[in-house]
């Protein structure tokens, strides 16, 4: 059993009103290491067995068509070890 | 009898919450977010919206306004305080209560009229109602869910926490059908449906809701 | 990286420019030289070239849109009026009431959560800016078919988009459409309208007035949205790779709406304004030639103090950006520092981004260089006007003389299954599914909201005064006879107002066609408008503002005409309004009004393929006289229930009230189909108590309109001559399409 | 300038209607290599220079009193490269 894990953020250029509200609330509470954050979604999927090129390949898919929404946010797929 | 509404950035049913509390036969006091002076009040509610948008989670950033600190402080002292639907979610965020409300189990926004029961009336909140009682009243949210581990639900259970459940089927997937619930103390109760909103017939599904503000007068009286 | 300056543009006159890609002809360019006497700076070019555009100009549609004022009807309730963000009326008691629908079709095609958001997050600005405050909100859209996939993909984002942005700001949604039909697939509809109320004194226009006066944004931050086309020039003068990627869509932030209404609330109630404008379409381009021809027309503004989100954009992308929750105010220098304050206490960012000048040009500069240097008026107001080529479209002659043959159930089988059908259709089926996604309750004065016939909410706690607000289109008919479509859908929303009790005052509108470049939809265009003035005058309504919406097409398709109509009543106490159905048994159900044989444009007709015929004519004079039937049955307390009949006929509306709470009906009919399926406008059913019937008579007979008994109420079914349908199968039917569907 | 990440997940004994919801419409689609999907966040956080350790100290006390819920979600913090 493997963990695929798809990280999907909003482009950069795009809005963010949720880490642009986690950004202006770090400071109220004393944290002032952060210069700018933004916020995404994480997806961690498991699959039977060692993940094959060919099931990356559907999950690059997946994340495309469904994970994500390409009109506003990059998705990254990786192996979690 | 003064009841405290409190606003932050984002709160839409004060209004509403200092309305009922009018018409319940108390003295609404408004209290803002920034300002940790509870101007004497002798009970607090926190209203519903979308404190701080929601954002990251309900109720997560309006936790540490200034005004929690002195509400969380007073209620550590027994004053009644009623956190209704974001004032719920501000409540368990502020660890006055436990769980923790998330997404709908369908996953969107839910605006209905709900049947509840009231299962506990030894709050100040609840003692107009009769144990068992069935009221209608509406429900909104978008992160109504009620979720705790196991442990946290049996002792719920066990010390009659819940104060009400909802009746029918599971609007949001909350565990145990849980509406509503107190601390050990029992002055402090979140609810998620909005008692606010059924002060009259004229505007709400019901004047069932009337029944948490003619409590607290009552509560107070005593 | 060459800044394009007012002094550029005077020394090197020659330039090259890219007005095409910007979509001006070259008859406009030409205008524009001619206008500065020098060709354009680049940051002139991209505000001409923006607020020159359909969507700002209306250059298409103002020669037709000049009719509503020209026949507009005398008026007393009329407090402000076509021309500025949104129209006022007066509803009594010193309260003002501002209403408008604005469209944001396209982006919600592209993006329907957002596209959805931000159209509701732009119409609540434009009121907010009469100085209102906000108070409910309705959402009338359209779809392609019901299962089409890509519906599938539209409408729950759409539907999603609506309520998140509306319930994150607190303003109940109180009514809208979901109509689905092939056109308008590519093509979804998204009309949102916004009321808002407060009192006479308060209104607040956009001017800039009184030299000295300080130029003030506040709001979001601007960063680089919806400026598509400019890029153009940004890459022109950046050069290739010197600016970042420009998102192509808009992204909403409620919250920062929802603090930006409350501080904005504050800051006029401390009258700290003189005049303000809200940033939407053309962004701060509209907003600030705007405001300065409001005034004398001078203004001076340094857009390098505009903050922004992203420090890349070039001067002519932040004139263009069309960034969301942003306000420009006019400010006089001694309540600036009040001003400030109240923007602090809101955690609202504000900045001074200039002042009004006792010149007649507006002047911005960019690091102390004038980049542009226009009369205001020639960029707001002053835009080309076309007289576009219209033509009737071949295909009307050609389906006017259709006859329609669709199915006459007889049988009581034939008969409970066309209801089964009709009242399951995705048109006609309860809708739920998507209004319990929108809060209807917020600010605890919703009187009436889904599914009742209008919306209403309550301006008043002590005196209960109240409004209502009903939006109809029907663009089956509207396809038929765009001249009468127009007409009947400003009839069925003034009587979906006053089955209430309210009585209508005054009219917005939001004209969804195709593309105006062709004649046949310019034709359409041209009817509606006319047919709505019409209606308009003959009906004593004055039209307060609208918008319009071109080009909702695909390919050589366009969508059906779809002129949305909402018209806005007033109540004087909402306690006394009628219900839209009953809670009871041994009521008397009449309906008023004559039922003909209306199956032309039916959904009837529709759910059998069938666009033909000819569309019923409006008969203004009798919907007005049945209107005054309505409000006297209400003031003279006659009705216990009343509820209009439309789409779905006869059929719809009682099962629509037999299904409110429950309580069936008994009805015998003469001609069964024809009575049930037929769409004959200028018809309402009522219940009443039998010891009302003779008031009813009376009443009826005073304004000459009929009368039929159809039942009494009762039982748990819908009985229909010797046709009984259980309610619980109805309720089935009614209700288990769109979960079905959507679910 | 480096970048912290700081991923959030629910506890896996708490219910994930997002992540249901995903698992059930990837086979719709076609998709089968997920034999379960549960939905998190992901914050990307932007600091000045390379970050400290105790800069980095700091990130974790902001994950777990503001960034997650300790009630229902687990946190990890790291170092992007
Ligand atoms: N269909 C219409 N009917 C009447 N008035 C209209 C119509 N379309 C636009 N208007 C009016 O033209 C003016 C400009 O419209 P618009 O550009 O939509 O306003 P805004 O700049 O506030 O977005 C407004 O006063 C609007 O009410
Ligand atoms: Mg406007």
């Amino acid at each position: 059993m493997a963990k695929i894990v798809v990280d999907v953020m909003l482009k950069p250029e795009i809005l963010d009103p949720q880490g642009n509200a986690v950004a202006s609330a770090l400071p109220r509470l004393g944290f002032t290491f952060a210069t700018s954050v933004r916020q995404g979604k994480r997806f961690e999927i498991e699959v039977a067995g060692e993940p094959t090129p060919a099931q990356l390949a559907e999950v690059e898919k997946a994340a495309e068509v469904l994970l994500s929404n390409p009109v506003i946010e990059n998705y990254v797929v990786r192996v979690e070890k | 009898m003064r009841v405290g509404v409190v606003t932050f950035p984002g709160t839409l049913d004060d209004r509403d919450a200092a309305r009922a509390v009018r018409a319940g036969g108390l003295e609404a006091i408004e209290l803002w977010h920034g300002d940790a002076d509870l101007k004497n009040v002798d009970a607090v509610i926190l209203p519903g919206g979308f404190s701080y948008g929601d954002y990251l989670r309900c109720g997560a950033i309006s936790r540490f306004a200034p005004v929690m600190t002195s509400i969380i402080e007073q209620a550590n002292k027994g004053m009644p305080l009623l956190g209704i639907c974001n004032g719920f979610q501000v409540l368990c965020e502020s660890h006055l209560l436990p769980g923790a409300l998330t997404r709908n189990s369908d996953l969107h926004f839910l605006c209905k009229d709900q049947v509840i029961s009231i299962e506990n009336t030894n709050t100040p909140w609840t003692s107009s109602f009769s144990k068992g009682q069935e009221i209608l009243i509406p429900l909104k949210n978008g992160e109504g869910s009620f979720q705790c581990d196991d442990a946290t639900l049996a002792s719920l259970e066990g010390e009659k926490r819940i104060i009400a459940r909802y009746v029918g089927e599971n609007p949001n997937g909350s565990r145990n059908l849980i509406a509503g619930i107190t601390n050990t103390r029992g002055n402090v109760v979140g609810l998620m449906p909005h008692p606010e909103h059924a002060i009259d017939t004229l505007t709400g599904p019901s004047a069932d809701g009337l029944g948490f503000f003619t409590s607290i007068l009552n509560a107070m009286v005593k | 990286m060459s800044l394009d300056t007012v002094a550029q543009a005077v020394a090197r006159p020659d330039t090259a420019q890219p007005f095409k890609e910007l979509g001006l002809k070259p008859d406009e360019y030409a205008r524009i030289k001619e206008i500065l006497g020098r060709r354009p700076t680049s940051s002139e070019l991209a505000m001409y070239s923006v607020m020159w555009s359909e969507h700002c100009s209306y250059k298409s549609s103002k020669v037709h849109l000049k009719q509503f004022g020209e026949k507009a009807p005398k008026s007393d309730a009329l407090l402000v009026g076509i021309g500025e963000n949104a129209g006022v009326v007066d509803v009594g008691q010193g309260y003002a009431v501002t209403f408008k629908i604005e469209s944001h079709n396209h982006p919600s095609f592209v993006e329907p959560y957002q596209g959805a958001a931000t159209g509701v997050g732009g119409i609540v600005r434009d009121i907010l800016t009469m100085g209102a405050r906000p108070i409910a909100v309705m959402d009338p859209l359209r779809f392609g078919p019901a299962d089409a996939p890509d519906t599938r993909r539209v409408l729950p984002g759409i539907i999603a988009g609506v309520g998140g942005y509306g319930n994150c700001l607190g303003l109940p949604n109180i009514g809208g459409e979901v109509v689905f039909d092939e056109t308008y697939i590519g093509n979804p509809l998204v009309n949102a309208l916004c009321v808002g109320v407060m009192r006479h004194s308060d209104i607040k226009l956009a001017k800039a007035a009184g030299a000295g006066n300080l130029v003030v944004l506040y709001g979001a931050k601007t960063g680089g949205d919806g400026i598509g086309g400019v890029s153009v020039l940004a890459s022109e003068t950046f050069g290739d790779g010197g600016s970042t990627k420009r998102p192509s869509v808009q992204v909403g932030d409620p919250f920062v709406e929802k603090v930006l209404i409350e501080c904005s609330l504050e800051i006029f109630a401390e009258d700290l304004v003189v005049g303000i404008q809200d940033l939407g379409g053309a962004g701060l381009s509209c907003a600030t030639s705007e405001l300065a021809s409001g005034g004398s027309g001078g203004m001076k503004v340094q857009l390098d103090k505009v903050p922004l989100r992203d420090p890349s954009l070039s001067p002519e992308e932040i004139l263009m950006s069309e960034s969301q929750e942003r306000m420009c105010a006019i400010v006089e220098p001694s309540k600036i520092v009040r001003f400030i304050e109240i923007c602090k206490k809101w955690d609202v960012t504000v900045t001074v981004i200039g002042e009004v000048t006792d010149g007649k040009h507006l002047e911005i500069t960019w690091n102390g260089e004038l980049i542009v240097d226009v009369p205001p008026r020639t960029v707001a107001h002053d835009g080309p006007v076309y007289n576009r080529p219209l033509a009737q479209p071949e295909y009307i002659d050609r389906v006017n003389a259709q006859t329609i043959s669709v199915p006459m159930p007889q049988s009581s089988a034939e008969i409970k299954a066309a209801l089964l059908k009709l009242v399951s259709a995705p048109n006609m089926a309860d809708k739920s599914w998507v209004t319990a996604q929108y809060d209807k309750y917020v600010q605890g004065n919703t009187i009436q909201a889904q599914p009742d016939d209008s919306g209403m909410v309550r301006i008043d706690e002590k005196t209960n005064l109240g409004v209502a607000i009903a939006t109809d289109a029907n663009a089956n008919w509207s396809y038929l006879n765009p001249y009468q479509g127009a007409k009947l859908a400003l009839a069925e929303a003034a009587r979906n107002i006053a089955t209430a009790g309210a009585r209508p005052l005054a009219v917005t509108n939001c004209l969804n066609f195709g593309s105006p470049e062709d004649p046949g939809v310019m034709w359409q265009f041209a009817e509606s408008v006319r047919g709505l003035a019409d209606g308009c005058l003959e009906m004593g309504l004055p039209v307060t503002g609208g918008n319009v919406s071109f080009y909702n097409q695909t390919g050589d398709v366009a969508i059906l005409p779809t002129p949305v109509i909402g018209v806005l009543g007033v109540i004087d106490d909402v306690r006394t309004r009628t219900p839209m159905s009953f809670n009871k048994a041994g009521l008397e159900l009449y309906l008023l009004g004559t039922t003909h044989s209306d199956l032309a444009g039916s959904e009837w007709a529709f759910l059998h393929g069938q666009r033909g015929g000819n569309s019923p004519t409006a008969d203004l004079q009798n919907e007005m006289n049945l209107i005054e039937v309505l409000l006297a049955g209400r003031s003279e307390k006659i009705f216990t229930a009343a509820h209009d009949l439309s789409q779905g006929g006869l059929a719809m509306s009682i099962t629509e009230m037999v299904l409110r709470h429950m309580v069936g009906a008994t009805i015998s009919l003469k001609d069964t189909a024809i009575d049930l399926l037929s769409e004959t406008p200028g018809r309402v059913i009522v219940a009443v108590e039998s010891s009302q019937a003779g008031a009813l008579l009376d009443l009826c007979a005073k304004y000459k309109i009929s009368l039929s008994k159809l039942g009494t109420t009762g039982g748990d079914s819908l009985v229909i001559n010797e046709t009984t349908i259980s309610l619980q199968e109805l309720k089935t039917a009614h209700t288990s399409t769109f979960p079905k569907l959507f679910g």
